[in-house]
């Protein structure tokens, strides 16, 4: 027997692990795995593409966001990922994950592992400067002033690249920090004026900060990798890179690429504040494992219970910086997995466990956002409509119009009501 | 004498003439016919529907039958699910067959029936998003093992029928398509991209071609190695040019910024493909770069089977280089430019490769053709890029129109 | 335009630009190759190349010439105010300003040739200025052709971190050996570059045999039979060939959706034919035109028929058309893009661009990226080259297509 | 084994009528000759006899069997082209034996019919060769041992001899004599040179737009043309005419004399050759005239005479005439060497 | 006004010498013809003093300037080409203004020229046609007319009429005849038509391979050729030339007889033009031989005669001979009509 499993991770370092894995369960079960890697951002046309052919893979490793649609849409089988999740039992699993993913009497998929965002800067300058750590929209904005020094120092490389997920992210978590939600209890619901404009106005300070043209992931690492970015957005998986480990995407601030010096004068935040919303909150991602309708469940399911279970550290291991353990234990084990997680070594041309990179307070800093991350829906049980939302990439739009001063912030905050309520 | 007048009809040998071209076109017009033309219809066809990708699954009835439990909780477990969302299926039937070593231990669902070993159901309508189980209890014959139980019964599949309406051949028109496309100011902003993409990319492509035909319109050694070289950003995958150029460009690891740093030209990495306007500027620039060899090539051939008795001549009249330039070679190019600029608006407008590898029709470079994939694949829309495929489709048709007038006028290409 | 007339206008005008592009020719060239910085000094190639066309002018033997002014820009060169800025080692410092002042002494001779210090008549005016302008030419065609794919095969053989450290540092450190290649070795081990070539290839050449197979009974009919319809016929055969593939690829996309042939090597073999088609249709009708008919009808007065005159008498003599036909179609398949990538998902079927085009995807280093470039690109520019003269006529006669 | 019959054969290109309704008889072995203007239809003609062009209308008979409507295949007649057609992929030798080959003769018999053709033809020694290798000359007797290699009803030839230079064309045009002296085959040949009409044909078709002008022997074709069309088209320099009036026995010319008419009806115009012109002193003669241009040719000087309102006329005389540019002389027609022509250009006699 | 001079004229194409050092001396409105066989290099010779191709070595005068180094342009010299070089996107006006437009003249100016041109061509109605809507011997008039606009020192013609059929050649030989006699200009013919050389030219120039084999009047060639290439190459049927050996005052054939000769030296070869051979019965004259074939062209008639050993001789005689094929006749060769060639081919006289 085959199943077909796409996945994200499609890095070969990462690939060849997934696929020791498939070898491992084949050896297990008898079962065999094609592990077929996805880029990321096409992975919402080719699932759907996919399906309207009729051959949907039987598991797919997808983000949060298309959690709930992909339910709606039919394409996962959310019986089958119940099952899974109450055959390993409900209460080895981080309680926010399975919340993210709930849908009638389950959850749509099975959360693997999760990260938060985070708002990465030079401490060093920060410190040389007198500043506070951008823990706000004020503390940024405040260091933008003081920072922004272009072409040497940019103040912050914002998002602005409008078809790149990344820039979704970026907003909202950005929105988020500010209290601005497009859905409550009820579905849909008007963006808040005064806050939206509060976001975008930050946003824009931000943008301005940045250098010229479409931005996103790769210009903001490797403008802070060469040491002319003071604020950045990124996701833990930076911090291998941020030290060295990796040579292709190498820190360019000395003539080193393996020196660790960049990691030691950074700085990093999770949780983020927006004038209306002094709490904050932080952004995580989860990512799940999908059964699909088309799927031979029982294989699927097999299959999906061995990743979280015997080959749970495995997976964990392809990118120990990025993916934390949302299953921490088994029942007889409750922290199994976390205690494993923490000794993976990250890196990929070199490697050394994260703990002995940064300090400890830093990294239970990064871990502990995965507890308390938010995201749009969550709590209101609209993820769906909201995911959709971020698909829809309409706020993303009209937030770059509005930093390309096409339209005014009034304006702005019309459109983007206007077209959130169209997406249903 | 009476007036001759031409025999009616065809003689026999041009009969025969006749068959033979028919049979000989028959596989290609049918070819032709099956790929072109029938895809062609289907574009128009879809361009009238409300159609998104994943309708393209018609609408059916999915059952998956296992045994499941163990002991006397064992039960034959049908999951039968409507592959739509939104659409009813109805007069939904099964047929199965079990395996002799099972027993039914309790009631059947309703509408269900067992005879002999057949076993069928009548379920009449399945609701939009229908997914639900039927479950048999049932016991294992004396015995008989549960794994070559479950085999058997896995092992026959199970019938499923239902009728749908599928969206796809229904006959539900709507304008919406066309509507949605007019209506976004976006697509004027594409409108004029695509026209910009497509005038300058083929004037310049034009006139550089003409440049480097003239450069090498005489004879030295290592012209031919020359004018080889010249084709090669042509001839070389589109894919490898592409990524060299985003590479090249690169707003802060490409050489072309470095190089332009370390001359003073700018003092700021310039994001060349991700800024407006320059991004636009840019693909046409690749555009030209791209396909400049071919006017180059069509240009250096007209040049060289230009009479060079006409220059001697021009030699004789005291013309100066200049002169025999304009007055002489210009004139002389001017079909063939003429025939090359219509065949190369036409490719231009066409062309969706580069735009799509260069910057995915993003910092305002979206044009027509890029659009069409935009909406079709990124926005899911099918219906809304089959319309821009039909507004592309009758541009094209205006275009010819005017080719045809022309080229009947100069000789073919 | 008048001042022009005079050789001691024209002649330090030509001089000063021609000393601008050197200048910058040389800079753009010497980053490429070392990495280190070097830029053209706008004010000081004007001047120094302003004083050279004055003396390439002046009534003097021509080696006197060149000598004289090589020998002024090599001293100011080295005095630092040159046309080259440099922030370079002593050596290569002295080597581009022996380069500069040797090839601007020669060329700039070489284009105020024949030029006279007084008044010009209008031809030898525009001759200079043609020289001038062949010389910026083949300079400015020879770089805009060569840089990409000089930076292409470069970058493959580097790797990224130090490229990010110096994007102009193209220089290989040869006592890697091997390990220069290392990216291309992952490429075929980890990508399974060597399944996408086969598949690449075999899909090309299946392509071409499907593409010959229908268009040479159908451009034969066209070209040389009579029958009705025979003018509207080559004319769509020309408007089919102006339909966007992109208008074709979306329901194509639907219907091997539907069939199940997307994502199978099998569509794609069955699709790209049919781009092909119309191309070779055009081209082959072209040349079947111009065989001389009193062959053919040598053959039919010599007892065959009409079908064995094509095989026996026509096919022997398209044997060059048929060559370029199917060399264009080949390469056409091989650089086939769209289509792949809208019907291949499972890696395992990818062609040679579609496998290019999964590496652009990701965080994949770039070096592997353009090795992928280049392993796409190297076998058609070896077909290319070593049948250069096949493909020129391919070209000419078939494909304003792009 | 070898007569052609043509039955009212007529020829549309569309609208356009190019072969206007012929008849014509060639019996076995007779070597006639089509000539005409360039675009009168001559080489439609002979390929609607080959088979390459349909006929619209009419019969075409070889050895009395209608062969109208077969493909040349079945016709059993072959074809030397102008431009030689051979086939450049194929040896010389191949050739010669494709016909043969095709029809499945075997090997032997090709090889000896070949290398027969090859002898008579003195092409033995590049049998091996190419066409591209071999001179004009060469590549026109490989096309004619092609057709003779078939052994054919009969050989129709179209302009064979135009792509070879003057000097060639004369060594050719003997070669192509004695080959039909040899084989003594049936041979339809089609020209516009009239040299090689005059030397070589048994019998001369002379067409005008499509019809047949005037049909007959080389002798008689020069001495006694039908009609002013195959007076003037035949003999060079052409034969002179000059407007005439008649009245009984005499014919008289405006503003010269006249002489001596023994033609039936009326004739409106004469017609004199060149070559029968005897120059007298002024006064003399039918016709006074200045002399315009004395031509030297070496043999033969062509004198250019202007008769004011009748024109001007040629006359040839000896090279070593002391005729000179600008001396008045008088003109005489010889009674016998006189054409008369009627208004519509039919011969008078 | 018009003399042009080439001393020790040598072209190289490579390492090839084309043209072997020419000498020549044309006087001002004098009509010089260059004849030779294919490939002599005419056209080259005729570019070389047109300035399109280099001389490599030598100087070319026109009117005692040297001109060697000089461009076409400055040489006030114009060309009429065998192809006509017109230009096909300009109308006839523009094309006979051209050289008149580069240099800056006043419209008024070139339109005067132009006008008087066309009028002295008889182009008036159809200046503003293109030349593809002219027939051929239209546009070789464009062409010269393009010419004469320029006023130039000398006209040069390469092959002007060899693209046309061969009555439209006669007629344009006639009026450049004219146009010389009218322009009085000195003009540069080259041709391999040995009609148009003797009809026109003032001045024959014989090359063979480079150099110049004879310089003379047409009569002086016909008449007095310098050497056996002259002798075969002037004059239509070519020569006959039989091998021959003298002794004294008289020489003798082999195989036949023999008669006076009066030659210094020794001679090996003797010419006889065929029109001046005479036939006469068997055993009379200086030869026997077979009548092989007797071609027939009207007015005259080839008799093609086989001599045995000495092989084929043609002989010119009258239309209405009576010899027939097969008949052995004797060959007389009139004393004074021979020519002897001695080992070298040099004319023994
Ligand atoms: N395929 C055709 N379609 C239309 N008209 C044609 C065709 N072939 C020949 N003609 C016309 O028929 C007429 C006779 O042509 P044909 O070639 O028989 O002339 P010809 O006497 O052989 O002339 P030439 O001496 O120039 O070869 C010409 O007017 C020609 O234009
Ligand atoms: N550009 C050239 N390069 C090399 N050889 C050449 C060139 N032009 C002419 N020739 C050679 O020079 C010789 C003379 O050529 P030219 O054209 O003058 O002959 P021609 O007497 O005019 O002949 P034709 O009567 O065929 O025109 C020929 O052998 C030719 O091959
Ligand atoms: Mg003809
Ligand atoms: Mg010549």
């Amino acid at each position: 027997d085959t199943i077909r499993f796409w996945t994200t991770e499609e890095q070969p370092e990462r690939l060849a692990k997934q696929q020791e894995m498939a070898a491992e369960f084949q050896a297990a079960t008898g079962t065999e795995v094609q592990v077929i890697p996805v880029t990321e951002s096409d992975l919402g046309t080719r699932a759907t593409a996919a399906f309207a052919a009729g051959d949907l893979p039987d598991v797919i490793y997808h983000p949060l966001q298309y959690a709930l649609p992909w339910a709606e849409a039919g394409i996962l089988d959310t019986e089958a990922a119940s099952e899974v999740v109450e055959g390993l039992g409900q209460g080895t699993f981080a309680p926010g994950p399975l919340a993210m993913a709930a849908v009638d009497g389950g959850v749509a998929s099975v959360p693997v592992d999760g990260w938060t965002q985070m708002i990465v800067y030079r401490a060093d300058k920060f410190e040389e400067a007198g500043l506070e750590a951008p823990t706000s929209f004020a503390n940024v904005v405040a260091a933008l002033d003081k920072l922004h020094n272009p072409p040497e120092m940019y103040g912050f490389v914002a998002a602005t690249k409008v078809d790149e997920n990344f820039m979704s992210q970026v907003l909202e978590h950005v929105f988020l920090a500010n209290g601005v939600s497009p859905v409550n209890y009820d579905g849909a619901a008007a963006l808040d004026p005064a806050a939206t404009t509060e976001v975008l106005e930050f946003y824009k300070a931000i943008a301005e900060a940045s250098p010229p043209g479409e931005l996103y992931w790769k210009q903001s690492r490797e403008l802070f990798f060469a040491g002319q970015a003071a604020m950045i957005i990124w996701s833990p998986f930076i911090l291998d890179e941020l030290a060295g480990l990796r040579d292709s995407a190498p820190p360019t601030i000395n003539d080193d690429p393996t020196s660790s010096e960049l990691a030691s004068k950074t700085g990093i935040v999770t949780n983020f504040s927006g004038p209306s919303n002094p709490d904050g909150a932080a952004w995580g991602d989860v990512r799940y494992f999908g059964i699909t309708n088309d799927a031979d469940t029982d294989l699927a399911m097999d299959f999906v219970k061995f990743s979280m279970d015997e080959g749970y550290t495995q997976t964990l291991s392809i990118a120990p910086e990025g993916k934390f353990p949302v299953r921490r234990g088994t029942a007889d084990e409750p922290s199994k997995f976390s205690e494993a997680w923490s000794m993976l070594p990250v890196g990929v041309d070199r490697k050394a466990p994260l703990g002995d990179l940064y300090d400890q307070a830093m990294i239970n800093e990064i871990v502990g956002g995965l507890d308390v991350a938010k995201r749009w829906g969550v709590a209101e049980g609209q993820l769906g409509l909201a995911s959709k939302m971020i698909n829809s990439q309409v706020i993303n739009r009209v937030v770059r119009q509005y930093i390309d001063g096409e339209i005014d912030a009034a304006a702005a905050v019309a459109a983007m009501n206007e077209q959130l309520s169209a997406v249903e | 004498m009476n007036i001759a007048t031409p025999p009616k009809g065809r003689g026999p040998l041009a009969k025969r003439e006749a068959r033979l071209a028919w049979s000989l076109l028959l596989p290609t017009i049918t070819m032709v016919s099956l790929v072109v033309i029938l895809p062609l219809l289907a574009i128009f066809w879809i361009s009238f529907k409300p159609i998104g990708l994943a309708d393209l699954r018609p609408p059916a009835p999915v059952l998956r039958e296992s045994l499941r439990g163990s002991g006397d909780d064992l039960r034959i477990e049908y999951r039968l699910r409507n592959s739509s969302q939104d659409t009813e299926v109805t007069d939904v039937t099964i047929r199965d067959t079990w395996p002799e070593s099972l027993i039914v231990a309790g009631d059947l669902p309703s509408g269900c029936d067992l005879e002999g070993t057949v076993f069928a159901c009548e379920l009449g309508t399945l609701e939009p998003g229908f997914n639900e189980q039927l479950r048999v209890p049932v016991a294992l014959a004396d015995g008989a093992d549960k794994d070559t139980a479950e085999d058997a019964a896995e092992g026959t599949k199970p019938q499923v029928q239902g009728n749908a309406d599928s969206i796809l051949t229904n006959f539900e028109f709507t304008l919406d398509n066309f509507a949605k496309v007019f209506d976004g100011d976006e697509f004027w902003s594409v409108m004029w991209v695509t026209i910009f993409y497509t005038v300058f990319g083929t004037v310049g492509a034009l006139l550089l071609g003409l440049f480097a035909a003239l450069l090498l319109n005489k004879s030295f050694r290592g012209q031919g190695i020359l004018r080889g070289l010249y084709l090669f950003p042509y001839v070389a995958p589109v894919i490898a040019v592409a990524f060299t150029w985003v590479n090249l460009f690169d707003p802060f690891s490409g050489s072309a910024n470095a190089l332009l740093l370390q001359m003073g030209v700018t003092s700021e990495a310039i994001n060349f493909f991700g800024q407006r306007p320059l991004a636009l500027i840019m693909v046409t620039v690749f555009e030209i770069w791209r396909y400049f060899p071919l006017s180059f090539l069509f240009i250096l051939a007209r040049l060289q089977s230009i009479d060079t008795d006409m220059y001697e001549a021009a030699d004789m009249d005291g013309a100066s280089p200049f002169q025999k330039f304009w007055y002489l070679s210009l004139p002389m190019l001017l079909g063939i430019l003429s025939v090359l600029f219509l065949l190369r608006f036409i490719w231009t407008f066409n062309k969706f490769d580069d735009i799509f590898l260069l910057t995915g029709g993003n910092a305002g470079t979206r044009t027509l053709t890029v659009n069409v994939y935009e909406q079709a694949f990124a926005v899911s829309n099918i219906g809304a890029g089959a319309a821009v495929a039909v507004i592309i489709f009758g541009c094209l048709l205006v275009f010819s129109v005017f080719f045809f007038k022309f080229i009947s006028r100069e000789e073919g290409l | 335009m008048s001042l022009l007339r005079f050789g001691y206008v024209s002649g330090p005008v030509i001089g000063a630009i021609w000393l601008f592009v050197l200048a910058t020719t040389i800079s753009v060239t010497m980053s490429f190759a070392t990495g280190d910085a070097f830029r053209p000094a706008l004010a000081s190639s004007l001047v120094l190349g302003a004083l050279a066309g004055w003396i390439a002018v002046i009534p003097q033997n021509k080696t006197t010439k060149i000598a004289m002014i090589s020998a002024f820009v090599f001293a100011i060169s080295l005095t630092g105010f040159g046309p080259i800025v440099m922030q370079s080692t002593a050596t290569s410092q002295g080597f581009v300003a022996i380069l500069l002042a040797i090839v601007m002494g020669w060329s700039i001779v070489a284009i105020l040739v024949d030029v006279p210090f007084g008044s010009l008549s209008r031809h030898e005016m525009e001759e200079a200025w043609i020289r001038f302008l062949t010389g910026f030419g083949y300079i400015f065609f020879t770089a805009i052709v060569l840089i990409p794919f000089y930076v292409m095969v470069m970058t493959s053989l580097k790797s990224q971190s130090d490229l990010l450290q110096n994007p102009l540092d193209f220089s290989l450190d040869f006592n890697k050996g091997t390990a220069l290649f290392r990216s291309y070795y992952e490429l075929f081990r980890d990508f399974n570059f060597g399944t996408y070539m086969w598949t690449s290839f075999y899909v090309s050449v299946l392509t071409v045999l499907i593409t010959l197979a229908f268009s040479i009974p159908g451009a034969y009919a066209v070209a040389r039979l009579n029958f009705r319809g025979q003018k509207a016929f080559s004319r769509s055969i020309l408007l089919i060939y102006m339909v966007p593939m992109i208008v074709l690829a979306l329901p194509i996309y639907i219907a091997f959706s539907v069939t199940g042939l997307r994502n199978t090597v099998i569509g794609i073999i069955l699709i790209y034919p049919v781009t092909t088609i119309p191309v070779a249709l055009y081209m082959l009708q072209g040349y079947f035109r111009g065989l001389p008919p009193e062959v053919e009808e040598a053959g039919l007065m010599d007892g065959l028929n009409r079908l064995q005159v094509i095989w026996k008498i026509t096919l022997p003599l398209a044997l060059p058309a048929l060559a370029s036909v199917s060399l264009y179609v080949f390469m056409i398949a091989w650089n086939e893009f769209l289509l792949a990538f809208m019907l291949l998902d499972d890696p395992s079927k990818f062609t040679l661009t579609r496998g290019v085009a999964m590496l652009n995807s990701s965080e994949i280093p770039r070096e592997h990226l353009m090795a992928g470039a280049v392993i796409a690109t190297v076998p058609v520019m070896v077909l290319f080259l070593g049948l250069e003269k096949f493909m020129t006529k391919g070209l000419t006669a078939g494909s304003v297509k792009g | 084994m070898g007569s052609i019959k043509l039955e009212g054969v007529e020829k549309w290109f569309g609208d356009v009528q190019v072969i206007k309704g012929i008849d014509l008889d060639i019996e076995d072995g007779e070597f006639v000759i089509f000539v005409g203007p360039s675009g009168c239809g001559k080489s439609t003609l002979l390929r609607m006899i080959g088979g390459l062009e349909e006929t619209s209308r009419g019969a075409i008979r070889i050895d009395g069997r209608d062969v109208t409507a077969e493909p040349p295949a079945k016709r059993g007649l072959t074809m030397v082209f102008q431009s030689y057609a051979l086939y450049p992929h194929m040896s010389v030798r191949d050739n010669m034996g494709f016909s043969l080959k095709t029809a499945g003769a075997p090997k032997s018999e090709i090889d000896t019919k070949v290398n027969h053709a090859a002898s008579v033809l003195k092409l033995e020694q590049y049998l091996d060769r190419r066409p591209k290798d071999l001179s004009g000359g060469q590549r026109q007797r490989v096309a004619i041992g092609r057709s003779i290699v078939r052994d054919p009803t009969a050989f129709l030839f179209d302009e064979p001899l135009s792509n070879l230079d003057a000097a060639l064309r004369v060594e050719m045009r003997y070669e192509i004599a004695k080959l039909h002296q040899s084989l003594g085959s049936t041979m339809i040949y089609v020209t516009h040179d009239q040299v090689e009409a005059m030397t070589l044909a048994d019998k001369i078709v002379v067409l005008d737009f499509g019809k047949v002008a005037q049909v007959g022997s080389p002798r008689e074709l020069y001495e006694r043309p039908a009609n002013l069309f195959v007076a003037q088209f035949i003999g060079s320099p052409k034969m002179n005419v000059i407007p005439c009036s008649t009245e009984g026995t005499s014919y008289s010319l405006s503003g010269g004399r006249g002489g001596d008419y023994h033609g039936a009806g009326e004739a409106t115009q004469l017609g004199i050759r060149p070559e029968h012109m005897e120059i007298m002193s002024v006064g003399e003669g039918a016709l006074d005239s200045v002399i315009d241009v004395v031509e030297y040719l070496g043999a033969d000087c062509f004198v250019i005479l202007d008769c004011g309102a009748l024109g001007k006329l040629t006359s040839r005389v000896s090279g070593e005439t002391a005729l000179k540019s600008g001396e008045r002389v008088g003109l005489s027609f010889p009674t016998d060497r006189i054409h008369f022509f009627d208004r519509a250009g039919k011969a008078v006699d």
